[in-house]
């Protein structure tokens, strides 16, 4: 499993990209945050709230409760900010 | 069509191009995305976008899409920058081309404001304070939600 | 600002031209008319466009001082042309910066659509079967009327 | 008074533009349609149908029922086919 962090999620884990094995018992995005939060350290502290992160899997927007599995391309980031005022 | 690059882009020539040799447009609607030296935190002085290469491609692709399927449009465009960017810069480029102006105007107004809410860009400010990280607005969410339609998946 | 003109313009410079140095502007809307090949009576080979010179200039600058009035503008624009025009010449350019986009969005259109239905031009089309007065359209009235405000006087 | 024509109603009159004294008993746009219908011939077609013309006095859009006095510019036309589709 390929695990990105963009903006300021990127700066708090400390890395723009990790491969990762999918965790034991983690089955959906929800899942995935809260095996984040409890490595600890920059981890917990990105992963803190919950409600700030947004997630896309292989690509797409997803919400919390979508499935991840062994192979997925998961991202992980704030609220986007792109375009115009 | 869609392009995210760093470099700046010739709107003139951009929105010449969408159009040219093609006798069925009757309006060219576009709008231009440019950098504020205020922020609501106080004056910037430089930004820098951040994005997530392959994603933004695919939202901005998905997005011109959605607009293609709604309006009756002969040409349109998205065009997005990354990197660090001053006051005054352009940022994004959106247009729509139509046989009706009406068209024009409500599929680049869509562009815009859909291009707002999911394509995968970050803002961070530089201010005299120091760099922050643009927070998303509301008023964001209320501009895309007005063009959700009622079989429309709720987020 | 307005122009009437015979000559065509330069889209690209014009829109600079409206926000250059003004760092106060996040967004800049443009609409862009050309001449269809295709009228409701046929296939048009070109356009006349007559206007009323003096009242042109006097309708265009009442319309901008509108849109200044109605929504916090940094610039705005119109440009429309009148002579002999054919299908993929542009004939008009109207455009509205502000600090954000959704005020630039509705002055442009409000231009657009106000512009229509009260600056005096008149289009002849040349088509196979001669040149004809093109006739006005309820629907322009329809969308010149959306903007009306309530204390407006009916005309 | 000065009175201008455009488009199709410049094209039925035979003439742009002309200088006139104000006529006798005329106060009122409407009163000066009605005048400009009873010069027959081309005025009589320009302005026999009242609902298609459009006026201006010095040049603003103004109804039927506008005054007109000596000095005025006015001017008839179609309603304006400007802009965009």
């Amino acid at each position: 499993m390929k695990v990105l962090y963009f903006a300021w999620v990127r700066e708090k884990t400390g890395r723009a990209v990790e491969d990762m094995d999918l965790p034991a018992g983690v089955a959906t995005v929800a899942d995935l945050i809260e095996w984040q939060r409890g490595r600890g350290g920059g981890y917990a502290d990105a992963f803190g709230d919950d409600k700030a992160i947004r997630v896309a899997v292989n690509q797409t927007h997803v919400g919390k409760s979508h499935p991840v599995a062994e192979g997925d391309e998961v991202a992980f980031f704030p609220p986007v900010t792109g375009g115009a005022p | 069509m869609i392009r995210v690059q760093l470099d700046d882009f010739d709107v003139g020539a951009e929105l010449a191009r969408l159009t040219e040799g093609n006798h069925a447009v009757g309006g060219l609607c576009s709008f231009v995305g440019l950098v504020r030296d205020m922020a609501p935190e106080g004056k910037i002085s430089a930004m820098t976008l951040e994005h997530y290469p392959g994603m933004t491609e695919k939202a901005l692709a998905d997005i011109e899409a959605e607009a293609q399927s709604r309006w009756p449009l002969e040409a349109s465009l998205i065009i997005h920058r990354y990197g660090r960017l001053e006051p005054g810069d352009r940022i994004v480029l959106v247009a729509a081309a139509s046989p009706h102006r009406e068209a024009a105007f409500e599929a680049c107004h869509f562009l815009i404001d859909y291009l707002k809410t999911k394509a995968p860009f970050w803002k961070l400010e530089d201010t005299g304070a120091g760099a922050a990280w643009v927070d998303a607005r509301d008023s964001d969410d209320t501009a895309a939600d007005r063009w959700r339609r009622p079989d429309d998946a709720a987020e």
